[in-house]
């Protein structure tokens, strides 16, 4: 990113875009970040462990004791209890953790290969095409994301149902949605790099289409996308959430999701049965607040506007010797994000 | 368990009493109208909110599944193809048109001009016209001769009787039409009617049918969308009956909870898994084709499945075991598939699934991909076959490749050869057995699984025009002892009506005739 | 105490990302009653740090030690700014001590009517005050700092007022409270020099008829000529001369002072490279010819375009250097950029290199785009901040010189960053590792990469400190002379264009007003609009600026307003 | 003076301009081209759903395919027109709609235009609550906030309002009823009134559907309660999602103009702070909030359709995802076009409130 400071070179590592902004921030900044870094952290573990850590599989219903039985109250054998459908609570919220993470990766993935692409082509042609897709993504991108999404899984769905179909599916309802975020950030920046001197200069000089859009757009462009990355994933997450609890989203049997265990869990909160709904309720919580956690603090810091720094102590420091002004900060407009996603619009 | 099959039915007398008025009940429901109009609609929510207020010539008597006539006085074949109806005399609608053969006409013949594409006129195969040589006599000319089921065909969704002053002939008439023309003539009329939110009924001191008049005055329905939030209602006295569809949850705990009767009564909704002929391991289509080594599979499949395990632990003792094709409680049921597979008794084995897969020669574990709709059989068909698959799976003779496939999708490919054996389920038009029998068994039946047996299609239409009861419940039972020995599908499931009420409500009735009246509620 | 302001052994240090950053050491220096002290130096040498310490205005990552002493304007009491509670430094600001910041447009508060903005701070410290007495008040001020038509306009927005009416209103709510001591931060700085003339003359009447001190804070010595009483130089956050002001231009102590005011570029000053290897040559076809010029931006929604440049017509020579002035809006940076091919010809004849540029296409004019180089204003955005200098430099040879592999594009890099004096090992750095100076050397090299037959540089120099802008200017100077390139230079001070070209033309409202040699234009202006904007034009020597103040007021008062 | 350029002036060419808020009939055709704008996002929408709809099955399949034979079916089928081309479908689609017919729904036979009268009102009604929640709650937390930047109040605020933003809306009602229903038995938590509310709604003449409105007029206290009772869960649980979308949004518009420029100017005139960040930076960053506030329609309508169904509130949201169950695609394209219509007259009406509030946006 931009915003380092003049004439320090970090080593490789702490250049890292989440590492160099952890060392950057201090004091409450610091404590969110690493708040919402555990929780992250946790949750990308679990999902990577879970056939480890899971007790049980997401869809077993019985081991050589028998069948688990439905709705049983926290044990010994189980430590969250049993569902509705009598699986394994505790496993079901573990392996929900993997299928999270598999929609969040694919979807964020998909999106950001399509927006980007949209994106950098639109703004830096401008013309018809820009125009028609800023008002095709401006609609969509207006439109409730879950109700498209809603719509998108119905039409994708059809005859899927296979632990990667499902999430195929998810991903892509989820991606739709998207990629209208993607491209208006990208085409706002690509927008506004090029007509930065620096592309100008490039132009002067007789450099083609293809070869500024990918040396000198591109890359400039993409700065912002680590922080829309955090901010997606939690909304993926919902997203993801919200189709399982209405019954649109992937199988019990074909894969562990907590929005549709939410839903299975609905009649059990009124009869007091409450180890089937809190645990992965208060998963997607913790999920999700601990992406945007990391994505808010993210957007601070790469703000030098809304970035605390440490205090120092009176009269310390050496006097700067030149008069350097780095090379553009990465100020996102007034509204931080939402102002810069809003550069778009016309 | 047997205890609810047919009973259910005490506290259901006071015919005579004068429906005691000011009280009010509060139904609620999760049921959703689709539309009043009985042409446009073929669903379980319409289909109620139409049994309390149309007339119907034929009609099942509270705790029988059999009809008799009900605004008719007499109904009968006066010739082979003709079916006669006499009304009773004086009958009006609740708007004082008078209620006359005309209107009966009127009703079939519009149900057959309109066909629409959610309406039951497909239930009118067999009727050809309607005459009314009086004001009194309708008379019905049929297709084929002595069709038995046809008087159960005129209680069925095809068969509310209209005002044809209110309703159009041709085209659906919209809800507030008909509520503001008070086209109503059963037990109650509507007062006052929010779509899917709340209707009101009102007694109708008119009706002189066979049910008799209502205990209540003023009975309120409640829509609601979510199963929990209903029984928050009922439990919290908000309402006083919850009829269909607690979720077994709610109705394990609701029966803990002394302020709430649980009722339970029979229900007609079945269900089962449909072999595909061709498709299914050894069928007529794949490589192996071998039909002894189909049968094996099938009949395999029919000696696992632990029925009671699935009541009780997916449905919570609102779904049943179901051990035949036509549901408990229907004149002519049996219990074939207890008395053929598993250990005799109604509980799964192993060994006798073994044997029979043993003796035709079959390697095992056989692979078996099963289908199941996620969405259109209620939310528990996910943990419904999950289990299934362990209880296959378990005996080490399956393996079973489960998949799940949105509703829309399911439809179109479950026709069309795409699934080996898969999950139906089948809510009765009419609680006559033929409703079992006919629409599965028959050549070129809906499921479309090549399921072929001469002698059970010849059984079936000669049990549609026996006339003698005791003979057509016997053939009934030859053509599921016949299809119990195919296995075209293996039923396993019969739903329990489960009606929840608050302790004080008396005359809750869920019998055999599937549907529930509110006219005997009273508080 | 009779000093408005002592500031004591001020230390002032930041925390940065990269660390502790000094910013003003040690500085001590007073203002008097009815003085006005310039604070001068570089860009970064912590006057604006000082400025805002005054005021109790630093950022929460600073820290401070050291005494800032105010006096109240009645005279009646002191208080330590450094050390005061957050109330007691609210009611000094305004009333004691009051600022006026660098870019007016930025420091008045877009969606509030300026007559709401000057009564805030009048409610600020009154808060019984009337609605309508307020207004009053603003209305008052508002004509007293020569705003037209005060009644109507105290109900402007901001965006309704020019750039140096702004600035009125801006000093006029510094005013308001009749503060003791006005802090003003390059007050001028973004206004055209004409305006900048007007806002000064203000500025001492805030002097002379409120009797306020000033703190000036300028990088402009022709400023500080014209306005100070005492001059305080500062370089890298330290203090290193104090002086007042005929001593400071006539005997400057310190080096560094000498050397800032040996730097600031005055008019006839003209470096004449000894030999130049290419003579002008007028009787080539010239490289650069417009016929009737003029440039449309398109207006948006359908509403009637701008017209930027209206019937311009003008010749460069090769080797010839054009100097291009005028002031903000003029129209200079469109005219450059028709000739790169970046803006649109919409009306008219231009001709560059042969090629008309009129209804041009990019393919065809893409070769000769080997031939032109192009130096743009600001140095920090106009490389990549992701490509290395060496990367960036090499850019035009990889485009046109496909012919050469990478030893020999970097061994030409080598040669170029050495031609204008930059170390070759500066190559591995990245833009912003080099200062601004420096940077614009690179780009300089960029721009000569391709041996271009014309350059156009749009203010080349304007975002650089004066010291910086002579080492750069001189540097061009050299190159040209070595070249032989034809070059558009675009300024808006005349003594820049001066220092440089060949010929002068003078732009004014998208036409041009006047053209010739430097000789010519400065010597002898014939147009109204070049006079004035050469007398506007301050002059680092005090005695020289008076003099010029008053050939300026007179200019002003013949001609209609 | 040169003769050509009459007679120059000190000030600059971008001379101000005497008129405020028209300048010369400039925003009216701004205000029409912005509204034209909303037919090609209504459009756009529109086809999008009907392309989707259409691939995804038909309603007749939707309700009959455990019913009819296969034969049955597409007999049905193509008499309704569905195995027809889908260009030819969406022509004559376009056609219905262009004349203001939206259809009647194919599920349950209603006129769509009815459907979108009686379940709009209620989204309407929610979406009022819940926007009360979230200015009232949202608003002065994201100054306060702002006021304590990086401090504890500020950070407990923005962890809060990040877990409103967490929490599904379904799962928070889910908890909420367990809280208020089961245990503290206070509150409704299903419905939009009591059965005895709705009856005497339903004898209202010239109901709106807008209970609150509705129960206004009828003007008994008990009724006027009970709705209000009945919309406090399902106001809060929208309501607060919103709310936390709202404070982390006028917490950064609001510091970031606390580092402008301007603040720094009132500030050196001795304005205090707390005036600083009510009125000093808090209107100008109003402009890009209101922006993005206009967006949140679109987050708040999707919210409502998890809201609707959690807490039975039969508004347009609930009913969408129950015809799109049915595929009935008259009745999901209708609603689409509604909410396509909303969110884009909301966008639009937001344009212009922040145009009239800025007074540099004069077009
Ligand atoms: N908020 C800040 N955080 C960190 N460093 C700062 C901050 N403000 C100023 N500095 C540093 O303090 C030094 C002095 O800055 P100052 O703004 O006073 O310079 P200046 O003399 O006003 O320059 P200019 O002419 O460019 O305005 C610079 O090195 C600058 O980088
Ligand atoms: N892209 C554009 N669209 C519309 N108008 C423009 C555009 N670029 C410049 N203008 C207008 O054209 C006029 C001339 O602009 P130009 O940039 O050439 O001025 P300049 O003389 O270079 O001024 P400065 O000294 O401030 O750089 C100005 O009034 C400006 O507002
Ligand atoms: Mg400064
Ligand atoms: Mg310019």
């Amino acid at each position: 990113m931009a915003t380092e400071t003049p004439s320090f070179r970090h080593s490789r590592w702490r250049r890292l875009p989440v590492v160099h902004q952890l060392s950057q921030s201090v004091g409450i900044q610091r404590g969110m970040l690493v708040a919402g870094l555990v929780l992250t952290a946790i949750f990308v573990l679990t999902a990577i462990f879970a056939p480890i850590l899971a007790p049980y599989g997401y869809n077993q219903l019985r081991d050589d004791a028998g069948a688990f039985g439905a709705q049983r109250p926290p044990s010994a054998e189980h430590l969250l209890g049993t569902t509705v459908g009598g699986y394994d609570v505790l496993s079901r919220v573990i392996w929900g953790a993997q299928t999270g993470l598999s929609v969040v990766v694919v979807a964020v993935l998909l999106s950001i290969f399509a927006g980007v692409a949209l994106g950098l082509v639109s703004g830096y042609f401008g013309g018809w095409l820009d125009r028609v897709l800023v008002v095709v993504c401006d609609a969509i991108y207006a439109f409730p994301t879950l109700l498209l999404a809603i719509v998108m899984s119905i039409a994708i769905s059809g005859g899927q149902s296979s632990l990667w179909g499902g999430i195929f599916a998810a991903a892509i309802s989820i991606t739709v949605v998207f990629i209208p975020q993607y491209f208006r950030v990208i085409r706002a920046e690509t927008v506004r790099i090029k007509s930065e001197a620096y592309v100008e200069s490039a132009k002067v000089v007789g450099t083609g289409n293809v070869r500024i859009m990918f040396r000198h757009v591109l890359r400039n462009a993409t700065r912002t996308l680590p922080l829309i990355f955090t901010l997606n994933a939690s909304e993926a997450i919902l997203t993801l959430a919200g189709l399982g609890f209405l019954g649109f989203g992937i199988e019990p049997t074909s894969a562990s999701e907590w929005g549709f265990d939410l839903n299975k869990a609905l009649s059990d909160v009124s009869s007091g049965i409450w180890w089937t709904s809190v645990p992965p309720g208060l998963a997607i919580v913790l999920t999700v607040l601990g992406v945007t956690l990391v994505g808010e603090s993210l957007n601070d810091l790469a703000d030098p506007r809304l970035r605390g720094r440490r205090a120092v102590s009176a009269a310390s420091g050496t006097v700067a010797e030149t008069s350097v002004v780095p090379g553009g900060t990465l100020t996102a407009g007034p509204g931080g994000l939402a102002g810069l996603e809003n550069e778009g619009r016309s | 368990v047997t205890a609810l099959a047919i009973s259910g039915c005490a506290g259901t007398s006071g015919n005579n009493s004068s429906g005691s008025g000011g009280d009010s009940i509060t139904v609620g429901t999760t049921d959703k109208v689709t539309t009043l109009d009985p042409a446009g609609s073929y669903d379980n929510g319409s289909f109620a909110v139409m049994n309390q207020v149309f007339p119907f010539l034929m009609n099942t008597p509270y705790g029988s599944p059999d009809v008799e006539p009900d605004i008719a006085e007499s109904a009968e074949f006066t010739s082979p193809t003709q079916y006669t109806v006499t009304l009773k005399e004086g009958l009006t609608w609740a708007n004082g048109n008078e209620l006359t053969s005309s209107d009966v006409k009127f009703s079939f013949d519009r149900q057959l001009a309109i066909a629409d594409d959610n309406g039951p006129s497909s239930l009118l195969y067999n009727l050809d016209s309607v005459e009314t040589p009086d004001e009194l006599t309708a008379v019905f000319n049929l297709k084929q001769e002595n069709d038995q089921v046809f008087a159960q065909i005129l209680s069925s969704p095809a068969g509310p009787i209209v005002d044809e002053e209110v309703f159009a002939a041709d085209a659906l008439t919209p809800d507030d039409e008909i509520v503001d023309g008070e086209a109503f003539a059963g037990q109650y009329t509507i007062a006052s009617y929010d779509f899917n939110n709340l209707i009101s009924y009102k007694a109708n001191p008119d009706y002189q049918g066979l049910l008799g008049d209502a205990e209540t005055e003023t009975v309120n329905v409640k829509y609601y969308a979510e199963s929990s939030n209903l029984k928050l209602a009922v439990q919290e006295g908000d309402i006083d009956v919850a009829f269909r569809s607690l979720s077994a949850t709610d109705t394990a705990d609701l029966e803990g909870n002394d302020d709430v009767t649980v009722h339970q009564g029979p229900g007609g909704e079945i269900r089962y898994i449909v072999f595909n002929f061709n498709t299914q391991p050894f069928g007529a289509t794949t490589a192996e084709a071998d039909p002894a080594k189909a049968l094996a599979v099938r009949q395999a499949v029919a000696d696992l499945i632990d029925r009671e395990e699935i009541a009780e632990e997916v449905y919570k003792g609102t779904y049943t075991p179901l051990y035949s094709f036509m549901p408990e409680g229907l004149t002519g049921a049996t219990t074939i598939l207890k008395d053929l597979y598993g250990d005799g008794n109604g509980a799964p084995s192993e060994e006798k699934a073994t044997e029979r897969l043993e003796a035709v020669g079959i390697t095992t574990p056989v692979e078996l991909n099963l289908q199941y709709s996620n969405d259109h059989y209620g939310p528990s068909s996910g943990d419904e076959y999950a289990l299934i698959k362990s209880q296959l799976e378990a005996s080490g003779l399956f393996t079973v490749n489960l998949q799940t496939t949105e509703w829309v999708q399911y439809s179109e490919d479950r026709t069309t050869d795409v699934y080996p054996a898969y999950q139906l389920g089948w809510f009765p038009d009419y609680s006559d057995g033929d409703n079992y029998l006919t629409p599965f068994f028959l050549q070129e039946n809906f499921l479309a699984n090549h399921y072929d047996n001469q002698e059970v299609n010849d059984l079936i239409l000669s049990s549609a025009t026996t006339v003698d009861p005791d003979e057509r419940s016997a053939i009934f039972e030859e053509i599921q002892a016949k299809v119990g020995a195919d296995l075209s599908t293996v039923p396993y499931l019969q739903g329990a009506q489960v009606a929840v009420s608050g302790s004080d409500v008396d005359g809750v009735t869920l019998d055999a005739s599937f549907k529930f009246r509110y006219a005997p509620l009273s508080k | 105490m009779t000093d408005v302001l002592q500031i004591r052994n001020l230390d002032v240090s930041f925390a940065t990302d990269a660390g502790a950053v000094k910013a003003v050491d040690n500085v001590s220096l007073s203002v008097g009653p009815r003085e006005v002290v310039a604070i001068v130096g570089e860009s970064g040498s912590g006057k604006t740090v000082t400025a805002k310490t005054i005021l109790g205005l630093l950022p929460e990552t600073a820290t401070r030690a050291g005494a800032v002493i105010l006096r109240h304007k009645d005279g009646t009491g002191e208080n330590d700014v450094v050390s005061v509670s957050k109330d007691q430094l609210r009611r000094i600001r305004g009333s004691d001590v009051s600022m006026v910041f660098q870019e007016p447009s930025t420091a008045l508060n877009p969606v509030y009517t300026v007559g709401w903005q000057i009564a805030e701070g009048l409610r600020a410290h009154d808060p019984k005050l009337s609605r309508k007495v307020a207004r009053a008040r603003a209305i008052e001020i508002l004509t007293k700092v020569g705003i037209p038509d005060p009644e109507t306009r105290v109900d402007y927005y901001p965006h309704q007022f020019s750039g140096g009416q702004k600035q009125r209103v801006v000093i006029a709510m510094a005013l308001v409270l009749n503060p003791g001591l006005i802090v003003a931060d390059e007050p001028t700085t973004a206004l055209d020099v004409t305006v900048q003339a007007e806002i000064l003359d203000l500025l001492r009447r805030c002097r002379d008829e409120f009797g306020s001190s000033i703190v000036l804070i300028t990088h402009n010595m022709g400023v500080v000529a014209d306005l100070a009483d005492r001059v305080v130089v500062m370089y890298q956050g330290a203090v290193v001369e104090e002086a007042d002001v005929h001593s400071l231009f006539t005997n400057p102590q310190n080096e560094y002072t000498k050397k800032l005011l040996g730097a600031v570029p005055r008019i006839g000053q003209r470096i004449e490279a000894a030999e130049r290897k290419a003579p002008i040559n007028r009787d080539a076809p010239p490289v650069v010819a417009a016929d009737n010029l003029r440039i449309e931006y398109p207006g948006r929604l359908g509403q009637p375009g701008f017209l930027a440049v209206d019937g311009v017509s003008f010749t460069i020579a090769p080797g010839e250097v054009l100097g291009l002035v005028g002031e903000s809006g003029s129209g200079k940076t469109t005219i450059g950029r028709a000739i790169a091919g970046l803006t649109k010809v919409t009306g008219g004849s231009l001709r560059v290199l042969d090629s008309q540029m009129n209804g041009m296409k990019e393919r065809s004019f893409r070769k000769k785009r080997s031939s032109i180089g192009f130096v743009f204003q600001d140095p920090a955005s106009s490389f990549n901040p992701l490509l290395t200098i060496t990367e960036c430099v090499a850019e035009p040879l990889r485009v046109h010189r496909k012919d050469l592999d990478s030893r020999a594009v970097t061994q030409r890099v080598g040669e170029l960053l050495e031609a204008v004096q930059l170390p070759k090992s500066y190559g591995e750095r990245y833009p912003h590792e080099l200062s601004g100076g420096q940077r614009q050397r690179a780009s300089l090299a960029r721009a000569l990469a391709l041996d271009p037959k014309l350059l156009i540089a749009d203010e080349p120099t304007s975002a650089l400190d004066v010291s910086v802008q002579a080492r750069v200017l001189e540097l061009f100077a050299e190159l040209q002379a070595e070249l032989g390139f034809a070059a558009l230079f675009i300024s808006h001070d005349l003594a820049v264009v001066d220092i440089l070209a060949d010929r002068i033309a003078v732009l004014y409202h998208g036409r041009l007003v006047e053209e010739g040699t430097g000789a010519e234009v400065l010597g002898a202006p014939r147009e109204a609009y070049t006079q004035r904007l050469l007398a506007s034009l301050p002059v680092p020597d005090p005695v020289a600026q008076a003099e010029r103040r008053r050939v300026l007021a007179t200019l002003t008062q013949t001609s209609p307003v | 003076m040169p003769a050509t350029n009459g007679k120059p002036t000190p000030v600059p060419p971008s001379a101000p301009t005497n008129s405020r808020k028209t300048s010369g009939g400039g925003f009216w055709r701004y205000l029409v081209v912005r509204f034209l704008l909303i037919i090609p996002t209504v459009f756009i929408l529109v086809t999008l759903v009907f392309i989707l709809m259409r691939t995804t099955g038909d309603p007749i399949t939707a309700a009959l395919g455990d019913r009819l034979t296969a034969d049955q079916l597409a007999e049905r089928v193509a008499a309704a027109g569905y195995d027809r081309p889908i260009f030819v479908q969406y022509l004559e689609y376009l056609g219905q709609i262009f004349t203001g017919n939206f259809g009647t729904t194919l599920s349950d036979n209603r006129p769509v235009l009815e459907v979108l009268l009686t379940y709009g009102a209620a989204t309407l009604e929610l979406a009022f609550y819940a926007l009360i929640v979230a200015f009232i709650v949202g608003i002065p937390l994201g100054m306060v906030a702002a006021y304590f930047r990086d401090k504890t109040p500020d950070a407990i605020l923005r962890v809060l309002a990040i877990l409103a933003y967490a929490t599904p809306v379904f799962f928070a009602g889910m908890l909420l009823k367990l809280i208020f229903s089961v245990w503290l038995k206070v509150l409704p938590v299903s419905g939009r009134g009591t059965t005895n509310t709705e009856l005497e709604m339903q004898l209202l003449e010239g109901k709106t559907g807008i209970y609150l409105w509705d129960a206004l007029r009828i003007g008994d206290p008990g009724i006027i309660g009970d709705v209000l009772a009945h919309a406090v869960l399902p106001g809060l649980t929208l309501g607060l999602l919103t709310a936390g979308i709202f404070l982390r949004l006028v917490r950064t518009n609001v510091i970031g103009t606390l580092s402008t420029d301007y603040v720094d100017a009132g500030r050196s005139r001795g304005v205090s702070e707390y005036r600083l960040v009510t009125k000093h930076a808090y209107r100008p960053a109003l402009i890009p909030i209101i922006t993005v506030i206009g967006l949140q329609i679109a987050l708040l309508l999707g919210g409502a359709v998890l809201t609707e169904t959690t807490f039975e509130w039969k508004g347009l949201g609930f009913q969408l995802s129950e015809y799109l169950q049915a595929r009935d695609f008259v009745a999901v394209q209708g609603i689409v076009v509604l909410l396509a219509v909303i969110v884009a007259l909301t966008n639009f009406i937001v344009d212009v409130i922040a145009a009239l509030i800025d007074p540099r946006v004069r077009y």
